[in-house]
């Protein structure tokens, strides 16, 4: 699809100035460092998904990893997602560290058995004998005109789940950061890409660190609202902010970066201040991340709120594939703008 | 650094005897339609780098010879499922092609009104029922098809298509197994091309294990069949559909042809190295539309007149279907809440 | 498991009083007698999952309708719910209405990829063309000692999904009435009953009624707090009002018996009296359903409100299977009741 | 009204040829854990009524040799996993019988702390690695405890239990399918007892379709066993076990056997028309325990007094067993938001 190269680069988020110094390295780069990284220092690491090793190498995140490290540890899969997914957990539990790859979150839904049922319980159920170490990656589809099968950012459906952690990387710094920090979990960590941002680039350090699971971090302070959110939606509205459209508006943003388990404290912190509260999340805002977040903040933040909440995420429809409709379907700087307007008329 | 061969064509090619028993007419219309699908998928190739079909494509240019071989053996009230490669198995049953231009170019009035994209043609008055992006993911949905045709005393059987990888998702194994157990009138098209993106069958099914003994194993009638001969496919097929109408059960078809282009977009890939470039170019030389426009006009069935004439209707109906989605609005933003629920 | 069924039935909701000549009936039997009448006038209509034509009949709800169908109309299935789930699209396609039913909501998790990806978007997809009037079934295991992969309220998890409609049913009335209304349904929807609700009698008009799918009922009239829920725990909210915990509490009491389409007036009108909000739920507290309902409410009744918003669900853990770990795990009388008096104290 | 005999034992008994080749110590240890199960199941069947073990059972009785058999084949580092039917499989590998009936009875000191119930037994030590009670389940999870094993060269063989609607799960054959691609040490233990709760094999598998030859047709090296006889588990086991550690890829032994008692819970269920009460008494004829105890005894290798013997002591660990259980604590409340999360 050369048009979607085209267009993710232009979509890709401009470089944050760097101090001296920095190393500016792209999205994707950032997150094949991680695995080379962690397989580097760890033998019980091992990659795998659909064409780890073939000349795609996966968005570019495992490219020459194969030749590297070797076909024992980064391996190619049949089309058996769910039943990789059981094979990913078996090994978990014996110590090893997979981290298992999908092209898009959509096949995750061929896995709930095993990742819903299984994986996420297992510790649970056998009183902690066994721990699942294992991470499932996945990269959002929006904008391939891939439609109702491929574009779909499922992490809603998963919040509920007790065991499973869920992670949405929004910077380059952070996509490295947090795979590491995934693959040093002792739990089964899903990390949701969003394609969106992987052509981006930024500052990211050399070498291992790890961005820690659970913690919000500021993009932004400010005192009239507080967005809150992750991923691509959390970019559009940061653009959306500095746009003609919210001059004068002084925003806290916060990028949750972690969906399961969620930093509440920074949330409530943040609210606190600003009394008031968008929500933003690349997935449908019926009944995912928007609503807990929301509802949190009415539960937990009700006396510091001074206004109704407000949620953007997706309509409650599938996923289009067209170009056309792609633009109605997703919220974009100018909806963003409106919608952090209204909270503050 | 290229791959060695892995996948040789084990066929033994177009032979005269192929054609016994079949009028001229049906074998030019066999040509034509092979022909036709070939033009077309060259077109969207060629046009492709311009960036206003902004879909996934996955081009079926060297499996011509199955779409057509088996949709010739169905009758237009059978119906047919497809995966994500969809033109080939689209066209042969009577896709419309206008409809198909239009999706492509997420047009309106494209089969799907933009919303589906090139995974997701359909044509249910030609009997294009359905497709999923989802590998084997239209397989059950099929089987539930044909489970409605035997319920309903329909008559109809359902063929369903799907790639070497389908058979490793467990949902095909429960379709098939439940398709076997009430004898249903399904047709299984496996379309062998030996890879799934650029991962050979070796690293995904064991070695020595053959696709079409697994499906014999579960209950099926089975053949392995020459996907580059569109005369072999038709046979096989027209045998299966005989057997299934008659209530015989699902018939599995494993059909092995070879994949020309890269996975998805356009061009060849085989420069990049995970398959050998040599492998590529053999198959080439078994190519399903030129080996059987050589066997017609060897048999004096096809003269240099007819076949330009075939060439220049197909290339005016290919310039009106691309013109015809070009020219075409867009969808309207409403779209896409519509159909969420049906009333 | 002898002392569940003895459990169970005194469990079960005293049969509230009925008027001259009504007939009272069980759950089970409401059921029983919604697939049979369904059955009867819609030759469309076939039932299937495992053993439904065994001895025990899928809790009582198809016992001899085999016999009285006929085995192409209601018939046994492999272990393949997956498959299952796709082979009652294809056939709802063709314009068949598929009842499945599975004895626990946790083997749904085997048919995402079915339910979510296909079946909930056949309609989207093809603009129409096609219908997928089909329902799927199941029961919430709670109670046998079943543990964490026998017990799920999973309905929380589908909440997102455009296409599907989720329904609980909490009285036999409605477990009859939503059954029809289901079958009669052009769309997906799946039905969780409570396991603990199925033992219970009431009065239960014969013959063919619809209740309509996508709204709510009062189950009380008060003016001090809004409860909505559905299902189990609304019958506990229900004691927990009775109990003289709650002496002098006055609470609209909303059963939504759909939680997709969700009846978003009849919870707006509530609180527009009462100005508290209890939302309770059997699945998980966090994510879900309470969730939902909650944001719902500061999001568009936000100056109605005169309290934070409170749930009470299930806590971010699997479900234990033993009988006295359950006894915390589950919300109860008790629990419900300190937080009915805490949101008006 | 009955339903008819459908599934008649297969088998040619147990025969004094069977024993050769083994130690008389060692055959009577096959008779004491078979015996020792048997006694377990009737323990628990006769005390269920009594509602204190909370939770559901399924019992093992008639399948005795397949748990015995195929563990004592086993060494005990090697590693199983579980289907909901655990008993058995849990005792023959030498999971402590005390841990198992406190997590009957919902104690403190369960082997999963009462969290897991009757369906998820485990006890690491002894190899009992997990269980799942979600149909085919464990089944990827102990391929992935194998790859692991691959990974590590630890040289343990991991085995794993499942009835024959195991097969029907798509998993399963996604799971067989990886095993036999990277040739990974695991035995796949199919119990085949003809039914799932009540549904006949029949309503859910083709008639003539053979478990054993679908898994063959996937790669892997099958044995179709006489599930009764414990000493052709032992022997077959065995030569799988010593398969799968040199490397020979995955073992598939189907077993066939027949549950005597109700899917879940105590007693018969025949009465209630699913299966024929006559199936049911002709397998018991076949009983794996007493069959293999008449054997012994005719071989003069068992006498009055040792079954004596192996009976009292039984009957004490038993009784100590369930007094153990019934007199352990309850867990403490706290304990349901532990462990959702590992540190
Ligand atoms: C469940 C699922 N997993 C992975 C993919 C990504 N994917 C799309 S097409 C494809 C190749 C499938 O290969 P095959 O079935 O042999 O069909 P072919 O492309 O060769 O025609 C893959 C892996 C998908 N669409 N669905
Ligand atoms: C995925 C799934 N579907 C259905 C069930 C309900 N169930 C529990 S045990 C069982 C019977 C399975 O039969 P089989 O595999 O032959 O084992 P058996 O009980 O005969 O030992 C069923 C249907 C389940 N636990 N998991
Ligand atoms: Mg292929
Ligand atoms: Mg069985």
């Amino acid at each position: 699809m050369p048009w979607s190269e085209a267009f993710l680069r232009s979509q890709a988020a401009p470089a944050a100035p760097t101090a001296a110094g920095e190393r500016v390295i792209s999205y994707t780069h950032a997150l094949a460092e991680a695995l080379a990284l962690a397989l580097e220092i760890d033998p019980r690491v091992f990659v795998l998904g659909q064409g780890v090793n073939d000349p795609v190498g996966m968005f570019g995140l495992t490219t020459g990893l194969a030749a590297r490290f070797g076909a024992r540890r980064v391996f190619d899969t049949p089309l058996s997602e769910d039943a990789m997914t059981g094979i990913c957990t078996g090994a978990a539990m014996q110590g090893q560290r997979p981290v298992l790859l999908h092209n898009r979150p959509d096949f995750l839904l061929l896995t709930f058995s095993q990742l819903v049922n299984h994986a996420a319980k297992v510790h649970y159920m056998d009183r902690g004998r066994h721990r699942v170490p294992m991470v499932v990656w996945a990269a959002i589809g929006r904008g391939w005109g891939s439609g109702p099968q491929h574009s779909q950012a499922i992490h809603g459906l998963l919040l509920s789940v007790p065991g499973l952690k869920l992670v949405l990387p929004g910077t380059p710094h952070d996509a490295k950061g947090l795979m590491l920090a995934a693959i040093a979990d002792n739990n089964p960590v899903v990390i949701l890409e969003h394609r969106w941002l992987m052509k981006a680039s930024a500052a990211v350090p050399e070498g291992i660190y790890r961005v820690p699971i659970g913690k919000g971090v500021y993009r932004r302070r400010g005192s009239d609202l507080s967005i809150v959110g992750t991923s691509h939606t959390l970019h559009l509205a940061l653009r959306a902010l500095d746009s003609a459209a919210c001059a004068g508006i002084s925003a806290d943003v916060i990028d949750l970066r972690t969906v399961k388990p969620l930093d509440e404290d920074i949330i409530l912190e943040s609210v606190a201040r600003t009394g008031r509260l968008l929500v933003v999340d690349p997935g449908w805002s019926l009944g995912g991340v928007c609503a807990e977040v929301g509802c949190l903040v009415a539960e937990r933040g009700f006396d510091l709120l001074r206004a109704p909440i407000r949620r953007v995420g997706l309509p409650d429809a599938p996923a289009p594939a067209g170009f056309a409709l792609e633009q109605a379907y997703y919220p974009n700087e100018v909806t963003l703008a409106a919608a952090i307007r209204g909270l503050c008329g | 650094m290229s791959a060695p061969v892995r996948y040789s064509y084990a066929g033994t090619g177009y032979s005269p005897g192929d054609l016994s028993g079949y009028a001229p007419e049906f074998l030019l219309r066999l040509y034509r339609e092979m022909l036709r699908i070939r033009r077309i998928e060259e077109r969207i190739e060629a046009r492709y780098h311009e960036d206003q079909m902004k879909s996934p494509i996955h081009l079926v240019i060297g499996q011509e010879a199955i779409s057509v071989g088996a949709c010739s053996a169905l009758a237009r009230e059978d119906a047919i499922y497809l995966s994500h490669r969809t033109h080939g198995n689209y066209l042969a049953k009577g896709g419309d092609l206008k409809a198909m231009m239009s999706e492509l170019y997420c047009r309106k009035n494209g089969c799907a009104g933009s919303v589906g994209g090139s995974m997701h043609l359909f044509d249910v008055d030609a009997g294009v029922a359905g497709s999923s992006a989802i590998v084997a993911g239209s397989v059950p949905i099929a089987v539930g098809h044909a489970l409605a045709a035997q319920q309903r005393g329909t008559g109809q059987v359902v063929g369903v298509f799907f790639g070497d990888a389908g058979v490793e998702e467990g949902v095909f194994w429960e379709s098939l197994n439940f398709a076997v157990l009430h004898q249903l009138p399904v047709l299984f098209f496996c379309e062998n091309n030996f890879y799934s993106v650029c991962s050979p069958l070796t690293v995904r099914q064991p070695e020595g294990v053959e696709i079409h003994r697994k499906a014999t194993a579960f209950g099926a009638n089975t053949m392995l069949v020459d996907g580059t001969n569109v005369l072999r496919v038709h046979g096989a097929v027209r045998s299966a559909v005989a057997a299934a109408r008659a209530g015989r059960g699902p018939q599995f078809l494993e059909l092995q042809a070879y994949r020309w282009r890269g996975h998805g977009g356009a061009g060849d890939d085989s420069k990049s190295g995970y398959r050998s470039t040599d492998e590529a170019a053999q198959w080439r030389q078994y190519c399903p539309v030129a080996g059987f426009g050589d066997l017609l006009r060897a048999q004096g069935l096809l003269d240099p007149d007819l076949h330009e004439n075939m060439e220049s209707g197909i290339a005016a109906e290919i310039d009106a279907a691309f013109e015809h989605a070009i020219n075409s609005p867009d969808p309207d933003p409403e779209e896409i809440t519509r159909f969420v629920y049906s009333p």
